[in-house]
């Protein structure tokens, strides 16, 4: 089954040959936060709502926005969100927290648009609101923290797939479910770049299996066996999907004929990369992404991130760019390889 | 007072105790908590859970239950897009139709249990795939947004300074606590769960009951998918997702036993009042989402077990 | 003889009800004690305190003399006391064999359940009851009611008890099952079993007693040899005064025809059933078990709507095809098994006798509860039946003023006809009586009464006419004066003999 | 004119194994739809049949069928547990942190089932002694461990799983072991159910527990082993699901509870208690592993694969529902 999904958003795939797109000088869009008490250097207390707690991937991130609040030393933060990605519960967490007072809020939306209506009684109540990972409508935030741009994501994806099963491989996608809105977008751009760039690639299909480890590893299973010596290689779209897909390929012993190439975390991809079974994996530092957010939130509530800034200091991230008008780019996204694999622990 | 109202209100009554306990202690905890604002905003919150959990009060009083709700919720949700964004019809219109989705949805439900006497157990966890099913199967995933500002005034909007949706919730726990208490079809619904074959047999429509009863359960369902949709801005086919769950706890703690023929919809009120209570005021005392989850849990075992060590010493 | 089971000063009470009331009671090897009293005098809780589902609140049991304490039914049966309670006690799901043996089930050498010698012992037991036609495979939810009973027998008899306990094991039998089983107990006793016999049908307690003991209220009366007591004498002991005559039947005057079935029939159930019913007069049906008398009276109201044939109220031609649009018509309908079709046993007593007429007392649905109220305290000085009030639970109750709830709530909704369906099963003298004369003075009222029993003394002394049934068809039908014990018997075992020829 | 009929009134030999059979009806019709699956979708795409792929059918559903034995056993019984996925997640996560610390792998896999034991022992003596009913009790203890697992462990996966521990992937006589103990332990059970007075017990208590009272069964002791041999079987599907995979997530799978009871229940189990077999849960288990697998040999849109599942749920009880009523 081809890709319908996603989103009416339109597709942006990048130059095959790597030139970066023009950056598009956009005034700012973010929200403004209403009588924000001045919080210059003084202590502020601040909340992270994931899209979901208890996955790798939000430990990490956690991890960094607890080792920069730690850094900065006058930030009291702590992580709290629903067990599963879900916006209701995710909505009900912000409310509680902007009743209890804190100073700033972080974020990762499970939808951004049902997350705007809160976000914007946060900014309302003086609350400072930056986003990392998953962006709300602009409005709803001051600033978001753009791990790495979809198109972005999509080309090192497809680059490293081509590469491992040449230019005509066929291919298939292992995804949480068709509505994670950034897994939808990453596909769609996926979509759009390898046509563009990579046309005689056959993308074969693609299958949900949730945030659930077992389920993604049997989905990928089915997906060796049905399409037998004609799948080449196995996208995995989340941190659950591309272990669990590496898992299959081995016990198919399919290694070296099957690529896996997916977003992940390092210490779940450590064993299959040693093992040579998977090659690339693409992710950027998700401990980094909650440091920079950390980071970002502390300078929107000292003030010194202000609208038209271009640039915010992140501690030992150095500079970071400001794009797209309220974006915060942490940078282009990672391949770990086997070679540096193992300098990561998260 | 009669017996019968006495024995009824019995595990109301300690509810009502539990929960004054639970709300002043929470007030000391966090001065955030009983305030005005905060109250309503959980009522606001409190509202979707809170429709389903009135008719659900129907379906476990009658001996059934209904594991779908969730699933409706998020067709309804579904629906209301497509038929708004893709179909181009007036929203008010969308609305009026994924209602009756849901009221459809819940119609099939009762079909099946009444007509080829599945249990509801395994009826509704059928639909509750196969309606989520739809959900996705018709949304391919897209969400719907863009609505007009005037639609989230149910979802966002006050009236006179109380949540939109929070006269919803009231006006019709009203009705369903009028029609449960005090009419012929309350009766019918109590007779019904106590002993169905006595029922029918002394000329109680059951089937026509719990048809009625489970179709109000989607109906509900749907109205609630449209306030959903009306406070987050958007659809999508997840929406939902576990609410049966929240529900079936709300009314379970408020008395209504799961065997059928007792439970009443203050009791309902009071376990949905608690449960939201706990939620806001554990969050805003410092606990975690985890830990919340852990001591909703726990409150329900131990109001179960006193409200069972208590009537029992009542009746002997 | 010493006793084999005795009782001494025993009392029970349930939640402020003195059921029993320092009761001594014996049996000994070889006889048959009856044990009679009104319903609600305790005859079920004294039976329950001897096979150990109750703990006495005071008072002793004693086994061949040693003072013995019941922690349970099975130390009970361990003692060789095996019982067959009153409301049957058994497993829907799981087969006739397995019902028989469970708990006590053969064994293979490996210790794993031997189920061959299982269906074969079931097989004999059932035979020994003739009851050859009882497949041992059977699901028990699917048997009737007459059949469970012969299941319930079949597993006490399993036991190979010392003691046998009986409580009111006819009362859903028909006069000709009645009579096997009081073969089957006669043959015990003579085998050297202590048996004791809950009835309240006199002729089998004449017939098979050694001893009658008599409870009234929970209190023990008295204890008598059989030989030296007349009916008369039994019945004042149990009633506390003399009682009014049994089969009143008064006569009325029959009206026009109410109802007319013609040809009707559900299914391969009933087939052809044509008869009248008319204002003022008591037709009963009489049949063996299974003939499908209870299976018409379910067409008729609804419960099983006719497949074939007409039916015609006041010479309208009417579809039954609801119990709702049955009681709408002005049918009424007592049924058979009063527990799970006549009422909501864990509703008040209020609850359920305003069920089947919620309509008459509420205005644009909203329930007028002064008026329910006022209707169920009227209705339970009417029908006499003796509750703490009407917000006691109909659980609480006692059978016979179980069954007169069930009346009351029909009579209540004001038929044209009623039907009644063994009105009287398990109900003793006084309340027997007492329903006679109610069902007299309706028919005196006006109304059309079908009555089913399987008393075949009750058909005889009510109706004005009797229809036979057999195998789902009406096979005869005689006038008041023609309807004698011989030739109502007769028509019914003809046409079986018939039947099984065919 | 239905076969059962005649059946009902003499059985003839030929017409005992028609009502066998029909006894058995629920197993024969999953029986007919997994061959029918089969074939058909074997037709359509042939390498359905291919070994790997019907091994995984086979094994990839096993801790389903594992636990949903243990499902069976309570809902017989006349009881349910909503939290047996919650408990899976918690008993795997213990197995997981035991053999990742250092503990011996026999304690890891032994572990999960003991604590499984203990766990379902409280809720059962909850049910039985309190009376109170089940799905309160478990619907309860399903927030209490879901919290309770992620308060602890914060969702850290456990990896540097021992090659030795991950006792889901040995193979023997080339069968993986997640078949060899679900088949074994189906068939233990199916033949314990049957030939063994706590086998009959159970179904005595779901069918009528007042008269399994005076029958002398000891109801509230037999209710807590019930729910104690299922806590039993948690432990072993959570062992089974803990080893299938070199990484364990440590959170709760999603959906995990419906989906056993879903196949005790599409298995033939009445959800009022008193019927079934293990045979039934262990073979629906196995037929919701070839429909998710066959949909995608069928080019299924994933988009409908939940309503495909739910309709095929509706479709085998509807079918259940009319074999029961013609047997009657
Ligand atoms: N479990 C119980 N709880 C409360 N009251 C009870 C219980 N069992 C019996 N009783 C009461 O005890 C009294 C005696 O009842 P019992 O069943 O022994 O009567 P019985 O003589 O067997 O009557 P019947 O002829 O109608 O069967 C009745 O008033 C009944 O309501
Ligand atoms: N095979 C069966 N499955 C379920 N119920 C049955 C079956 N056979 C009989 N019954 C029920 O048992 C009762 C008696 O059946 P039927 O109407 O055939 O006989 P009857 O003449 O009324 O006999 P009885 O003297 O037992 O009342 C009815 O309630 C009927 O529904
Ligand atoms: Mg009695
Ligand atoms: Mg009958």
């Amino acid at each position: 089954a081809t890709w319908t999904g996603g989103d009416d958003l339109p597709t942006n795939p990048l130059a095959c040959d790597g030139t970066a797109a023009a950056p598009v000088a956009k005034p700012y869009d973010g929200g403004e936060v209403t009588n924000q008490p001045d919080r210059k250097g003084k202590p502020i207390k601040v909340v992270d709502v994931p899209k979901l707690i208890g996955i790798g991937y939000f430990n990490a991130t956690s991890k960094g926005i607890a080792d920069a609040a730690k850094e900065l030393g006058n930030v009291d933060a702590k992580t709290d969100g629903p067990t599963q990605a879900n916006i209701d519960q995710q909505i009900s967490f912000i409310d509680n927290y902007i009743t209890s007072g804190v100073d700033g809020i972080l974020f990762a939306a499970n939808d951004p648009v049902a997350i705007a209506p809160v976000l914007k009684k946060a900014l309302a109540a003086g609350i400072n609101v930056v986003g990392y990972d998953a962006n709300s409508e602009p409005n709803a935030r001051q600033w978001f923290v753009n791990q790495a741009e979809f198109n972005g994501i999509a080309k090192s994806l497809v680059d490293n797939m081509a590469k491992e099963i040449g230019e005509d491989g066929s291919f298939a996608i292992v995804t949480s479910t068709f509505t994670t809105p950034n897994q939808a977008r990453w596909i769609s751009e996926m979509a759009a770049y390898q046509e563009k760039c990579h046309p005689k690639m056959k993308w074969l299909e693609t299958v949900e299996a949730q945030e659930d480890n077992v389920l993604s590893f049997n989905q990928a299973t089915t997906l060796i066996n049905k399409h037998g010596a004609d799948l080449k290689g196995i996208f995995g779209m989340t941190s659950v999907a591309t272990p669990a897909s590496a898992e299959a390929v081995t016990q198919a012993g399919q290694c070296g004929k099957v690529a896996v190439i997916g977003l992940a975390t390092p210490n779940a991809m450590k064993p299959y990369v040693a093992k040579d079974c998977v090659k690339s994996v693409v992710l950027w530092n998700p401990v980094d992404l909650g440091y920079a957010a950390m980071y970002t939130l502390r300078a929107a509530a000292d003030g010194d991130l202000k609208p038209g800034a271009t640039s915010v200091k992140a501690g030992k991230l150095g500079e970071l760019q400001v794009i797209n008008g309220s974006e915060i780019l942490l940078g282009a996204p990672y391949t770990f390889t086997k070679e540096n694999i193992n300098d990561f622990d998260f | 007072m009669t017996a019968t109202l006495r024995s009824l209100l019995r595990h109301e009554t300690i509810l009502a105790i539990l929960l004054v306990i639970v709300l002043a202690a929470l007030a000391t905890q966090s001065d955030r908590f009983f305030t005005t604002a905060n109250l309503l905003n959980q009522g606001r919150l409190m509202t979707e859970v809170g429709l389903v959990a009135l008719a659900m009060t129907f379906v476990i009083v009658t001996g059934g239950i209904d594991l779908s709700v969730g699933s409706i919720l998020g067709l309804t949700a579904i629906l209301l897009g497509v038929f708004w964004h893709n179909l181009g019809l007036p929203l008010p219109a969308a609305m009026v139709l994924a209602v009756l989705a849901g009221g459809i949805g819940g119609l099939i439900n009762g079909l099946i249990i009444t007509r080829f006497k599945v249990p509801p157990l395994i009826a509704t966890l059928a639909t509750l795939a196969l309606y989520r099913g739809l959900a996705e199967g018709i949304s391919q995933a897209r969400s719907v947004r863009g609505y007009p500002e005037w639609f989230f005034v149910l979802g966002q909007g006050e009236v006179w300074g109380v949540p939109t949706q929070l006269w919803i919730l009231g006006v019709l726990v009203i009705i369903a606590a009028v029609i449960l208490g005090l009419t012929t079809f309350g009766r019918a619904t109590y007779a019904t769960g106590a002993n169905e074959t006595g029922a029918r047999f002394s000329g109680i429509g059951v089937d026509r009951t719990k048809m009625l009863i489970y179709t109000a359960s989607g109906l509900v369902a749907g109205v609630a998918g449209v306030i959903f949709v009306s406070r987050v801005s958007t659809t999508r086919s997840d929406m939902g997702t576990g609410l049966e769950l929240d529900v079936i706890t709300a009314v379970v703690l408020g008395g209504t036993s799961i065997f059928g023929g007792r439970g009443t919809i203050i009791g309902t009120v009071l376990g949905l009042i608690l449960m939201q209570a706990l939620k806001n005021g554990l969050a805003l005392s410092g606990v975690k989402g985890d830990g919340t989850i852990v001591v909703i849990g726990l409150v329900l075992i131990l109001a179960i077990v006193a409200s069972n060590i208590f009537s029992r010493n009542g009746d002997g | 003889m010493q006793p084999i089971l005795a009782l001494d000063g025993v009392s029970k009470s349930f939640a402020g009800v003195h059921a029993l009331k320092s009761v001594s009671f014996d049996v000994r090897p070889g006889e048959v004690h009856a044990l009679m009293g009104e319903n609600g005098a305790g005859k079920s809780t004294l039976i329950k305190v001897m096979a150990g589902v109750h703990a006495p609140d005071s008072g002793d049991i004693r086994v061949n003399g040693e003072v013995v304490r019941f922690a349970s039914p099975r130390e009970a049966r361990a003692a060789g006391i095996a019982t067959v309670y009153q409301e049957l006690l058994l497993f829907p799901e799981l087969s006739v064999a397995e019902n028989i043996f469970l708990g006590h089930a053969p064994r293979t050498t490996m210790n794993a359940l031997d189920w061959p010698k299982m269906r074969n012992e079931a097989r004999r037991l059932l035979d020994d009851l003739d009851s050859h036609d009882l497949d041992v495979d059977a699901r028990v939810g699917s048997l009737s009611v007459a059949n469970r009973q012969r299941v319930e027998i079949a597993k006490a008899l399993s036991q190979d008890a010392r003691v046998l306990i009986m409580d009111e094991p006819t009362a859903a039998l028909a006069d000709a099952d009645a009579r096997r089983l009081m073969d089957v107990v006669r043959r015990l006793r003579d085998r050297g079993v202590a048996i004791v016999y809950v009835s309240h049908r006199m002729p089998e307690i004449f017939a098979l007693a050694t001893r009658v003991s008599v409870l009234r209220d929970g209190a023990y009366v008295g204890t008598s040899d059989i030989g030296d007591i007349t009916e008369a004498e039994l019945v004042s002991m149990m009633v506390g005064r003399p009682v009014d005559q049994l089969f009143p039947k008064a006569n009325t005057e029959i009206g026009a025809t109410v109802l007319e079935l013609r040809n009707v029939g559900y299914r391969d159930e009933i087939e052809n059933i044509s008869l009248t019913l008319r204002a003022g007069e008591i037709v009963g049906i009489a049949g063996l078990i299974g003939s499908g008398r209870t299976e018409l009276a379910l067409t008729m109201f609804g419960i099983t709507p006719a497949t074939s044939g007409e039916i015609l109220l006041d010479g309208k031609p009417i579809a039954i095809t609801s119990p709702k649009q049955a009681r709408d018509l002005g049918i009424a309908y007592v049924p058979e098994d009063r527990g799970l079709q006549g009422l909501i046993k864990s509703q008040t007593i209020r609850e359920n006798l305003s069920l089947s007429l919620l309509d008459r007392i509420s205005t644009a649905s909203i329930i007028n509860r002064a008026k329910e109220s006022s209707l169920a305290r009227e209705l339970i000085k009417r029908f006499g039946i003796r509750a703490r009030g009407p917000e006691q639970r109909v659980r609480q109750l006692s059978g016979g003023n179980q069954q007169k709830v069930v009346l009351a709530k029909w009579v209540a909704t004001e038929p044209r006809v009623l039907i009644m369906d063994e009105p009287t099963r398990g109900i003793d003298v006084g309340a027997k009586a007492e329903i006679h004369a109610l069902m007299s003075r309706l028919a005196g009222q006006g109304l059309a009464v079908l009555m089913i029993s399987s008393e075949l003394p009750e058909v005889l002394g009510m109706s004005d006419r009797v229809l036979v049934m057999n195998n789902g068809r009406i096979v005869a039908e005689f006038d008041r004066a023609h309807a004698t014990p011989d030739s109502v018997g007769t028509a019914m075992m003809q046409t079986q003999t018939l039947a099984e020829v065919a | 004119m239905s076969m059962s009929a005649p059946a009902a009134a003499r059985p003839a030999p030929p017409m005992r194994l028609l009502k066998r059979v029909a006894a058995y009806g629920q197993e024969f019709i999953l029986l007919g739809a997994i061959a029918a699956l089969f074939i058909v979708v074997g037709i359509i795409s042939p390498r359905f049949f291919g070994a790997n792929n019907i091994s995984n059918i086979f094994a990839g559903n096993a801790y389903i069928a594992v636990a949903a034995i243990g499902m069976s056993l309570v809902i017989i019984s006349g009881h349910i547990d909503v939290a047996v996925g919650s408990l899976i997640g918690v008993l795997a996560t213990i197995s997981g942190l035991l053999a990742v610390n250092g503990y011996p792998i026999w304690l890891a896999w032994l572990a999960p089932v003991l604590i499984g034991i203990v766990v379902n022992a409280g809720v059962g003596s909850l049910v039985a002694y309190l009376r109170i009913p089940s799905i309160v009790v478990t619907l309860g203890m399903l927030s209490i461990l879901k919290g309770g697992l992620i308060s602890v462990t914060a969702g850290a996966w456990i990896t540097n799983l021992p090659e030795d521990y991950l006792i889901a992937q040995f193979r023997l006589l080339g069968v993986p072991s997640p078949v060899w103990f679900m088949v074994i332990l189906t068939a233990l059970v199916a033949f314990w159910m049957r030939y063994s007075s706590f086998g009959r017990t159970i179904y005595a208590i779901g069918g009528n527990v007042e008269a399994a009272r005076v029958a002398g069964i000891q109801v509230e002791r037999s209710t807590v082993i019930v729910f104690a041999i299922h806590g039993a079987f948690a432990g072993i599907a959570a062992v089974l699901f803990a080893t299938q995979l070199q990484v364990i997530q440590s959170t709760v799978p999603p959906n995990l509870e419906l989906t056993v009871i879903t196949a005790s229940v599409v298995g033939g189990v009445s959800i009022l208690g008193g019927t079934g077999t293990v045979i039934g849960s262990t073979l629906a288990a196995i037929l919701f592993a070839a429909i998710a697998s066959s949909l995608i040999f069928l080019n299924v849109s994933a988009y409908w694969l939940r309503s495909v599942q739910g309709l095929l749920i509706l479709i085998t009880v509807l079918a259940d529902m009319a074999r029961r009523r013609r047997l009657r």
